[in-house]
């Protein structure tokens, strides 16, 4: 028997496999047996009623998706008298993913949702911060150690932040969420993108930009990964294009501790189970007994992921 | 204002699971220039969807066309019976492009059956089916639902040319009347068709108007409903990534107490009440 | 007759399709006519010697590349000698592509080729300055505005400054280009990245990271162009992804004025000759007259990509 | 150091075209548990392949495997008079099972012929080739071309059992001596090998020599070739991305006039002097 279970961040998971937020809702539970799944991750919420973006809100790409959902939200009263209900009668813990556009906001949503049936805090603060000019928070390390600083504060529970890709130093900003508090970060968001559509010239999404996910993009977080491992003590979740076990090993030898599955349920609602016995089937062909071994266990000795030479 | 969650009609708690299931194809023949006919062998739960749910389509790249995502695609059978799950569908872009590819024996992945369909009430003893290009795809198995339930249905079939009306032997098959209104000679302008809708509910022969396919006849027979205090369901579309009510792009305007809330297409619907789906 | 002509920052083009760096050489001379090109652009060339990075140099992902060639280079001496009297038989004009790690080595590259048979100057900014702790010059305003000012000094040929997408505020970056006197921008280079092969645990690149290009990265940097166009008085060129004439014309929409395309050819050899063939075709089917027509006419009124609310 | 210009063969500027060609799949088996076979009809200049040239083949997608890049092979065999060019390959990874599921009359893209091939001294009575593995698949044109100059060959084959030596009824037919050498019964240690390379030069009978496929055999073919003051050639492999010599991934390590310099295998090679090339 390979142990599969970890630690991440002061939850504890049966497996090291969970849906990327947004992902994932109750429908997926007419494919599967949802109790499989090491956790659950919630859409984000808002405080607030939330209508989220114009349609077209998706559109496809080279082995990726853009989306440009926005957060529709029926707010956070809504949320705990029916959501939170829902995901009781399963045993993976329940993170719910918060955001807010204040640091106040942030820290008012973590307090009303450190309640029973809530096993943990995921802050999507990618969002625009509109007292900063309406500069997203995880672009700034000085915004994101705010942010997390007055999360801590606000609650006991395990708190996970997660980064954007979309800044020029994602380990700055990874450092300051450690020292602000975090238990661990979601490594990452997804990739600031457009299409246009050359017959009607117009975007292929009713908000023009998006973020692109999926396939496509999994070597530029799975790099992102790699470089924040090198640098903090505290556990990563990564996140970006995982389709296979085979991908979720490349995250974990990176250094994620657990891997969280996005579009690929889309295009194949059973991946999570296929990256979960895949991941099983995996270390037992390797004779490798926990799957704790795979984290950080990329061979790299004698390089320096941070000063390798430019690309090209 | 947006609803997530419980908006679906409590019934559809009990529709068959849902799979993604491997499928292999039977036979796949062009019906005209544009429209294709695909019939795949399947086992439960895709064999049980019912008339207006549909399946998610996982088109096999093809050369350069290689799509990403799924592409929803409306029951046009599914019988239990024989195994077989039936798509008639029109070549659009990426997707159904790729999909054209396909031949006997190919492996096809689909994944459904989904969303809530048509709900019939048994007490209606004649009901009018109004549709127009692919939409006929999915009043046929309603037609058939019916006629089974022993409800009369009348048939509108749109279309540009006679040529182009697409299904009328099936809904023949079981006795509805069928009544094609072509743009070619007009008969097919909206106030025409209004006047026909009007004429068969005051005859007492419409208890309720199920309609699909076009915006103009979507209107149209709300417009009737509305006037003539009738039943009525629309099978809407809107593009889908998920198909499970996950993602959230699938969202149509609906009016409810006056107020504008989204639903979600691929889990509220795809077929929603004709009061409440607005124009699009 | 679709008028394909373009004018890129002072360079006349007879069609606005042309190589990226890198991905270019005299061998496909061998599979099309080299004179039916937009321009020429080299691979980059140091001032000295270099060997380039260690093997294995690429590996593939999902509709994508990466690569850490590094920048092998025969020297400035070498290159004047033999490279540029061997593009002098064909017609389309010669870019060529320089890097360097201090700003004054900029500025003397460009000052030596400054010379008959040279068309202009592509500056590959993306590699590290060692005068800035190794941070590379296109990641940061400053550095950007530093070494275009140098190079403007240093050449009056063309100069088309080329950006990294792996900054957290490209405009800002291109816009420092722009006033330090660049004649053009390229966007962008490839996103940093990386791939582990999980059979040996070894990164499969042998520089660790590498740069993700390919249709892959296309809806970043299409986005990068769109978000660049908003804000710049001089031309974009667009690199990222290009394979089709439908990619070129979603980049000429968003804004550039011309494109290259890298990684595609060397999947598919002809692959710009069908861009122009097709771009041709495209306009042609639309009744549109001249190429130059397209660029910028992505119908966005309305909008304002840079304050779009976030993506999800 | 780095060789980027003018480091090929003055010969090889006359080399045919090289062109990005579809091809329809003729026939294409199994030729053991490992290897497969693979006729394709082609037009030129594909045709024109001289040995020890590759060709770049675009794996079509195959479900879940897609490969992105191309894939090298070497040419087993190209024959302007059939309207054929075939190759013999071994079933690795991604891309080479991905090729698997090409049944005749699917369509193949190849790009090619590339590189620069074997080197064949008219003035030669005699050569040996020696290979293993894949590397049998670049010798038998060889040994085939040798043969029309009138060069005599003996063909040192190595494997792992004898029911896996590969193509030696082709080194047969053209009256070649076949040398199977086998791990199974210990006649392919390199010690062994080199005796028998040692003796065939001592007999006058290896005027040249010709490796493929195995580090081991090169580096005992180079060490003979240089203690007899023998000719010699080796083809390479590298990992490939455009196979023109435009992307420098392909490079190895040469020695030249005492220095160790950078080719490309792709477009200085996939054929290199004994002499120049290093061990892998
Ligand atoms: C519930 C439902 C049932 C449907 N049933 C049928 C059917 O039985 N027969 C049939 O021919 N078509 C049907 N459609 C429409 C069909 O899904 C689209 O024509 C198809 O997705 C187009 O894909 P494409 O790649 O060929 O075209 P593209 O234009 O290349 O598609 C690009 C994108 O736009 C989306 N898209 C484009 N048009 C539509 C549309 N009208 N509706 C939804 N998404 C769209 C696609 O999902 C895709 O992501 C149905 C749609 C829905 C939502
Ligand atoms: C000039 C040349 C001629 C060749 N001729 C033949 C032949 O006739 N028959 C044959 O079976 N094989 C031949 N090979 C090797 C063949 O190209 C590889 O086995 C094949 O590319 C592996 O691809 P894959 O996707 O199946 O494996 P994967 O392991 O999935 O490949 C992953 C990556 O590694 C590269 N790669 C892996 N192994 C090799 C290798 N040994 N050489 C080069 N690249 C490699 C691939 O290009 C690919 O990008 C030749 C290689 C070269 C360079
Ligand atoms: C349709 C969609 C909606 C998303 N919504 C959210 C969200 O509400 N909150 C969030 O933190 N991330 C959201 N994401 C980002 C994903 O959680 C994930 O970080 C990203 O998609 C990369 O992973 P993937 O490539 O596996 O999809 C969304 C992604 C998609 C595709
Ligand atoms: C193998 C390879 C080598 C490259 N070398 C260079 C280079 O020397 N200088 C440079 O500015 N860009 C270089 N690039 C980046 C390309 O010019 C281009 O910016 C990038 O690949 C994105 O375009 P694409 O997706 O069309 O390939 C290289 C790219 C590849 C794939
Ligand atoms: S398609 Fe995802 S919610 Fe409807
Ligand atoms: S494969 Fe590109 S240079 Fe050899």
């Amino acid at each position: 028997m390979v142990k599969l279970a970890v630690d991440v961040g002061g939850l504890a998971l049966a497996n090291p496999v969970m849906p990327a937020s947004g992902t994932f809702a109750e429908g997926l539970d007419r494919v599967f047996d949802l109790n499989r799944l090491g956790a659950f991750v919630t859409k984000t919420i808002t405080q607030d009623f939330r209508a989220g973006n114009p349609v077209p809100r998706v559109c496809e790409s080279a082995e990726g998706l853009l989306n440009s959902i926005g957060i529709p939200s029926k707010g956070l009263a809504h949320f705990i008298e029916h959501v939170v209900p829902f995901y009781a009668r399963f045993s993976p813990p329940l993170v719910v993913s918060i955001s807010a556009p204040t640091v106040d906001g942030f820290a008012a949503m973590a307090r009303a949702l450190t309640i029973p049936g809530v096993a943990g805090i995921e802050a999507n603060i990618s969002c625009p911060n509109i007292e900063e000019d309406g500069k997203s928070f995880a672009m700034e390390p000085r915004l994101t150690a705010q942010v997390t600083e007055a999360l801590r504060r606000a609650t006991s529970l395990p708190l996970w932040v997660k980064l954007t890709p979309n800044t020029g130093d994602i380990v700055a900003v990874a450092r300051a969420a450690e020292t602000g508090g975090a238990d661990a970060v979601v490594v990452s968001n997804t990739i600031l993108a457009m299409r246009i559509d050359t017959d009607t010239f117009r975007p292929k999404l009713g908000n023009v930009l998006g973020g692109l996910s999926g396939p496509a993009i999994k070597p530029i977080a799975l790099r992102m990964v790699y470089q924040c491992a090198a640098r903090l003590g505290i556990p990563i979740i990564g996140c970006g294009g995982i389709a296979t076990a085979e991908d979720a090993v490349e995250y974990l030898l990176a250094g994620a501790s657990a891997v969280q599955v996005g579009t690929t349920t889309f295009v194949r609602p059973t991946a999570m189970i296929g990256v979960i016995d895949g991941l099983a089937a995996f270390c037992r062909r390797r004779g490798i007994a926990d799957v704790n071994n795979l984290v950080g266990a990329v061979a790299d000795a004698g390089f320096d992921g941070q000063v390798a030479e430019a690309a090209s | 204002m947006l609803e997530a969650h419980a908006t679906r009609p409590a019934g559809a708690a009990n529709a068959p699971a849902v799979s993604d299931c491997p499928t292999e194809v039977v036979s796949h023949v062009a019906v005209n220039a544009e429209y294709r006919h695909l019939v795949l062998r399947a086992g439960a739960p895709a064999t049980l969807a019912e008339p207006g749910q549909f399946f998610h389509l996982l088109c096999p790249a093809n050369g350069e066309d290689k799509p990403y995502l799924r592409r929803p695609m409306s029951t046009y059978r599914a019988d239990p019976a024989t195994g077989t799950v039936e798509f008639l569908y029109k070549v659009t872009g990426l997707g159904t492009r790729a999909l054209t590819a396909l031949a006997s024996g190919d492996e096809l992945n689909i994944l459904g059956p989904l969303g809530v369909g048509f709900r019939l009430d048994p007490a209606w003893r004649t009901i009018v089916v109004l549709g127009r290009g692919v939409g006929l795809a999915t009043l046929a198995p309603l037609a058939e639902a019916a006629h089974a339930l022993g409800i009369a249905v009348t048939a509108i079939l749109s279309a540009r040319r006679a040529d182009l009306v697409m299904s009328a032997e099936r809904f023949a098959a079981i006795g509805a009347q069928v009544v094609p209104v072509l743009d070619s000679d007009g008969s097919s302008e909206p106030a025409r068709v209004a006047a026909l809708l009007d004429g068969l509910a005051e005859a007492g022969r419409a208890d309720a108007v199920f309609t699909c396919g076009s915006n103009r006849l979507f209107r149209l027979a709300k417009d009737v409903a509305a006037r003539r205090g009738i039943a009525g369901q629309v099978a809407l579309e809107q593009q889908m990534a998920c198909g499970l009510g996950m993602c959230f792009c699938c969202v149509r305007k609906f009016e409810v107490d006056g107020r504008l809330v989204d639903r979600r297409v691929c889990w509220d619907g795809p077929v929603f009440d004709l009061k409440e789906a607005t124009s699009w």
